[in-house]
């Protein structure tokens, strides 16, 4: 999931060595930055879109060529028109539910562009365009939201484990799948995506205890966008996420969750530290949920539409287009081509959710077990009886 | 006024506000509890008629929630806790099973902990995982928690009022599918006690037993079945613990015939024990075994099977029948 | 040499050096299993003959043991979880249910995760409170787990290494009350299907089921019986999820009497389960109504009352004589 | 349960107003030490019973007469024969098992005697020391031990809760506690008490967290004894425990648990700061568990003796008897006195204990439930029947 696998699915995995650049890892900025506590926020793009020097991080994003620049872009409106169409569809009633992804789409894709292939990915259930950019075919996301599954693809074809619903569960998964990549004496790394509210949760902390105990390469990649539901992050923490990470004994640092460009300088250093055999940082990327928490929230019971406004400043990918615009030679037609496809990324996603046929009433017997269980094997038969009386019935 | 009709998560609004109304000690909390008024509203206008330091918008940590709760009823306060969906009670099942439900009787008796914790539950609302489930025998089957669930308006408003007062901690089961389902409520009337079960429809050839969501499907299968000349009595539990067994016993004596549903899968279900018991009591009055009709042995289906895999009016007639067929 | 005498605890601890030994995926990991051996020492030995790497003394957490092990199993390793005692597990609780029992079928099949969780269960050992519970049912009615109990050696050997072998994730109760209980192992055998039950004494006038530590106690009651001319047929059932219903139900029909004994409480323990099912599979057999020995509902007592709460000899004969009463 | 009220029971509470001290907390020193992320180890008596200076907490002992001394001297002698006596007894066959304190006497004694009456201690199982300050009666603490109930004292009597056995889950007790005197506007405050082992339960994290986000009057005191059953620290953290506190937003603060001056010093601060409504600390008391975990327990399994004796160096009572004797006017008498009384407590408890009455069988019905049960009728009024069926037969 390279930056420059621009493709959106299907990217073949590469597993890499160790490079030179993870091996000076050590003496990397952040990490003193971070053990000093430092509050700043790691920005490389300011909400103009001028670039800002970073003598910290610019050489983790020394090799994007302008040319990948456009990929991050077309990532981010790839995956917000997708998530668009996603909130379409649940207002027709071809979805129950819809979390959207909206206003976090740099914190995602930065971050997940910063990822290998052999790298192992455990989202939320907001990760929508770190799937996009893991290659995860997107119609593939939206069957659990339609309810005909709890989960619509293999894991394990692009490294992306399931959507987690139960906040913060899926750290420890992460942590324990990087002890086993440790154990393994592999390189690759592992990142794990969390929200604000669930830095509360026990897990999460047990989480952060086991992975700096183990030295497990993992990445905490804590999405604060300043709500869950309709708490804000001060029902959460008196202090700012990233600081967390100290008391457990790793780095935390703080970076700009709608800049693309520091967020994958930021996750590309921790991840970096993580194949280095450094053990686990927590990445908080400050950011904001700019729509509803899902599509059955209602946000104006809770916060003033002001914040909203002030955050659409921020915007994500106004930011690079202005970047794009001003200081490259991305012409007109970059961003019109752009449109067409995603306008045509719409359209497939909104066939293939029609077309997506509910399960057969027999597949809830299923995958319960691996190796088979005599009880479920009995309430199949009965309720295949059962349903078959009623063809009798009709006969 | 005293009587109105209301809808059941209203019915709980009331009854919570009456709590925080007459007595100081009473709070209210969980998540998105205080300015969202809880994802299904119940606790609407609380927190701004009672203020943050009363109805409690809390961290998202159930295991804290209720582990807090417990050091506030310690301190005198009622602390009524709220549970976002069934699915996510258990990050606070170590808190409710090892030090909830017993710390009373670890202190022989010098200590209370009034908690209540109210858990929408159940399916039928087109929700994805973990958002659907039944997992009252979790908590019945562990000694020092009572176990309740209302069907309608007025229990749901009357019952939470007990739950309040008690000085047991209750796990208070709402059936969120029947959130919306309107009832008259009686605030001045004198409630049922909080754990008997009460005889929703009376009947004579077989005895449906029900309780929270699918009260409603069993006196339903009781209208089609009276249609088809079959007298069905319907017993609303209310209770599963304690469970009132007399009550099942007696209409048993009566009809003969019993037929326990509910959401939760069959194996090792409520259900279960009421077969066992009944069985126990009864063994020369059934003519036919108990039968049960509940959840299959696998997780909760998507949203597009459940409808499948909840118990309706088909499968709880197809029970009825085949119990009478003995 | 393949048969060997060995207590439960030893032969646990073979059970797990054999699967280290043949799979280098499976790993042990939990509190004190490491120098220590575990709080049983049923891991004696096995961190300085595997090392650290595969034999991980944990962070205390339970639920990060459970959850990071579910990662590593996702991971392709097998870990062998140890919970220290009973008590304990709650806090990983969520994890099971709501991770561990579903993440296959979540992934429609394309995951899986074999992970076992052994836990020391039940009393009579005199210890001190959350030492000696019996929490299987809260196990068993969550689909997606599998639920296991040996009662002896043999079993305690071979059950194990089924477990391990398993792809599902299993619950290992492990009848703590017995490890020093002594029995042959033939760790060449060919071991009996981990979820059937096996007839551990024939007889012809009433069905004892038991599991775990209450399979000795039936064993000791169908001896005192014969002495008083009755015949006891003493299931073992060996495996709670999935249940072994026709083994009991083949029993009954012989038998007409059936007796399901377990230290967990009765009141939703898996003898309602057993009753329920096998009144409904053998109604027009069975002579008596189930009748069930069990805990009561109660928090598990001081130690110096579980000679009391825990069915003994007495208690199970004095079932035995009300079912052939009827 | 000041140092001055040395008597060891039944002391009467007396709840105080907000002192003048306790307002002044605010400038306190440990706090911006802890904010700086000092990780110096407090300590105001050497091992070799040497009085060290401290600008920032010599402060909170000024009036710490030598008779206060004695008191603190007599309640660690106390503690420690209570507890040797318990060993004993448990040797004897008289209790099922028994957790020592052995090493912890300065610790326990040292926090505890900094609590006013109407502050209240959540304990875990081991706290036999605070107990005996709170005033508790050592023999009720043995009940649970012996198996005659679950806990054997009332909690409101000396505002002292029941041992707790599930690790970590009494530090949200705790805090919930907190949060209620703060809703009372009450002055008094809440400690609690956890292993270096619980540190890593999700609990103590999740009440780090609501502590913090209510300002929660609590303490959170951590006897870091170095061991987990057989677990050594580094087996939950990779870092100083106190500074776990630092990430949640609160000041944490390493102290000499051997030395039972610095953790009365800082464990008063931080009380003070609890009542001033500045929220939660956490107190790490580096201290050491000279006995094994349990009776049931062989350290020989898992450590060497050499660290055993070489923590026996800093025993916490011979290090202030050496100051006792060297720089007070402590006569012989005092010490053959305290001997005296001692082993009268050892006597006591001895006889108490042996004469500890097994509970009536039908005690096991008792409690379960404030309100009744019907179930638990009906099994009660069955098991009643049964063993009159055998008084039958007998007749
Ligand atoms: C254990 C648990 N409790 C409650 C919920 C209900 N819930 C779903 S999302 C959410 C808020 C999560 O907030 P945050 O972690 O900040 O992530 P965000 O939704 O903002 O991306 C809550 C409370 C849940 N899914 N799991
Ligand atoms: C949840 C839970 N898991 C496991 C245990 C078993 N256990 C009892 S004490 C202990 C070690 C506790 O270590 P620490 O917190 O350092 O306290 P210490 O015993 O050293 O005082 C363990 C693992 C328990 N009581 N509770
Ligand atoms: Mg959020
Ligand atoms: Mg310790």
């Amino acid at each position: 999931m390279t930056v420059d696998s621009a493709a959106s699915t299907g990217a073949a995995r590469t597993p890499r060595k160790r490079t030179a650049a993870s091996k000076t890892a050590k003496k990397s900025p952040g990490r003193t930055a971070a053990a000093k506590g430092k509050s700043d926020l790691v920005q490389l793009l300011t909400p103009e879109g001028e670039r800002v020097k970073s003598t910290e991080y610019d050489t983790y994003v020394a090799d994007i060529t302008d040319d990948a620049l456009r990929g991050l872009y077309r990532d981010m409106v790839m995956a917000r028109r997708f998530d668009a169409e996603a909130v379409t569809l649940q207002r027709q009633g071809e979805l129950g539910l819809w979390p959207s992804l909206l206003g976090q789409e740099a914190a995602q894709v930065g971050s997940a562009r910063a990822t290998r292939d052999d790298d192992y990915v455990f989202p939320t259930y907001r990760e929508h365009g770190v799937a996009w950019c893991r290659g995860v075919e997107p119609e593939n996301l939206l069957g659990m939201f339609r309810g005909v599954n709890n989960g619509g693809w293999d894991p394990n074809t692009n490294n992306f484990h399931l959507y987690t619903i139960v906040i913060g569960s899926q750290t420890l998964h992460a942590t324990g799948y990087a002890m086993g990549i440790a154990k393994d004496g592999a390189d690759s790394a592992v990142i794990a995506y969390f929200g604000d509210g669930a830095s509360s949760q026990g897990d999460v902390a047990e989480s952060f205890t086991f992975s700096a105990v183990y030295n497990a390469p993992v990445v905490f990649f804590c999405q604060n966008n300043q709500w869950a539901i309709s708490e804000p992050t001060e029902k959460q923490t008196r202090v700012p996420l990233y600081q967390r990470a100290q008391g457990f004994g790793f780095p935390g640092v703080r970076v700009d969750g709608n800049d693309v460009l520091a967020c994958l300088a930021v996750t590309r250093w921790a991840l970096e530290r993580a194949r280095a055999g450094e053990g686990p940082t927590l990445v908080e990327a400050f950011t904001y949920r700019m729509g509803a928490h899902t599509t059955s929230d209602d946000p104006t019971k809770y916060r003033a539409d002001e914040e909203r406004v002030a955050w659409e400043a921020k915007d994500p990918i106004l930011r690079l287009r202005a970047y794009l615009e001003n200081h490259t030679d991305t012409g007109a037609e970059f961003f019109t081509d752009l449109e067409t496809e995603s306008e045509t990324l719409g359209r497939r996603v909104r066939e293939a959710v029609r077309g997506m046929q509910d399960p057969d009433r027999m597949a809830m017997f299923e995958h319960g077990y691996a190796d088979g269980h005599a009880l479920v094997d009995e309430e199949r038969a009965q309720f295949a009886a059962y349903q078959a009386s009623f063809a009798e019935e009709g006969a | 006024m005293a009587v109105q009709k209301l809808p059941i998560a209203k019915a709980i609004n009331e009854s919570l506000r009456t709590a925080l109304e007459t007595d100081p000690k009473v709070l209210v909390m969980g998540e998105d509890v205080g300015k969202l008024g809880g994802v299904f509203r119940v606790t609407d206008g609380l927190q701004k008629d009672f203020g943050e330091d009363r109805v409690i918008d809390t961290p998202l940590a159930e295991s804290g929630i209720v582990g807090t709760a417990i050091g506030m009823a310690l301190r005198g306060y009622r602390p009524v806790v709220e549970i976002q969906f069934d699915g996510f009670v258990f990050p606070a099942y170590d808190q409710i099973v090892t030090q909830l439900a017993k710390m009373h009787a670890r202190a022989l008796g010098k200590v209370k902990v009034p908690v209540v914790v109210r858990i929408p539950y159940g399916g039928g609302i087109g929700a994805v995982e973990h958002h659907s489930e039944s997992p009252e025998a979790l908590f019945a089957h562990v000694a020092g928690l009572k176990v309740v669930t209302p069907s309608n308006a007025s229990d749901a408003y009357w019952m939470l009022q007990q739950a309040i007062q008690s000085d047991d901690p209750v796990i208070f089961f709402e059936p969120k599918r029947r959130y919306w389902d309107k009832g008259e409520v009686d605030t001045e009337a004198v409630p049922a006690d909080l754990h008997k079960a009460v005889v929703a429809r009376e009947g004579t050839d077989l005895t449906l037993v029900a309780y929270g969501p699918m009260v409603k499907v069993c006196l339903e299968a009781a209208t089609v079945a009276a249609e088809e000349g079959t007298s069905i009595e319907v017993l609303d539990l209310r209770s599963i613990s304690p469970l009132d067994f007399d009550a099942v016993q007696k209409s048993v004596e009566k009809t003969r015939h019993l037929v326990v549903v509910h959401e939760a899968p069959v194996f090792l279900g409520s259900g279960a024990e009421i077969a066992a018991r009944i069985t126990e009591r009864c063994f020369y009055h059934l003519e036919a075994p108990v039968l049960r009709v509940g959840g299959y042995h696998a997780p909760y289906p998507p949203a597009r099977l459940e409808e499948e895999y909840l118990p309706g009016l088909d499968r709880v007639l197809d029970a009825v029948d085949r119990s009478l067929a003995y």
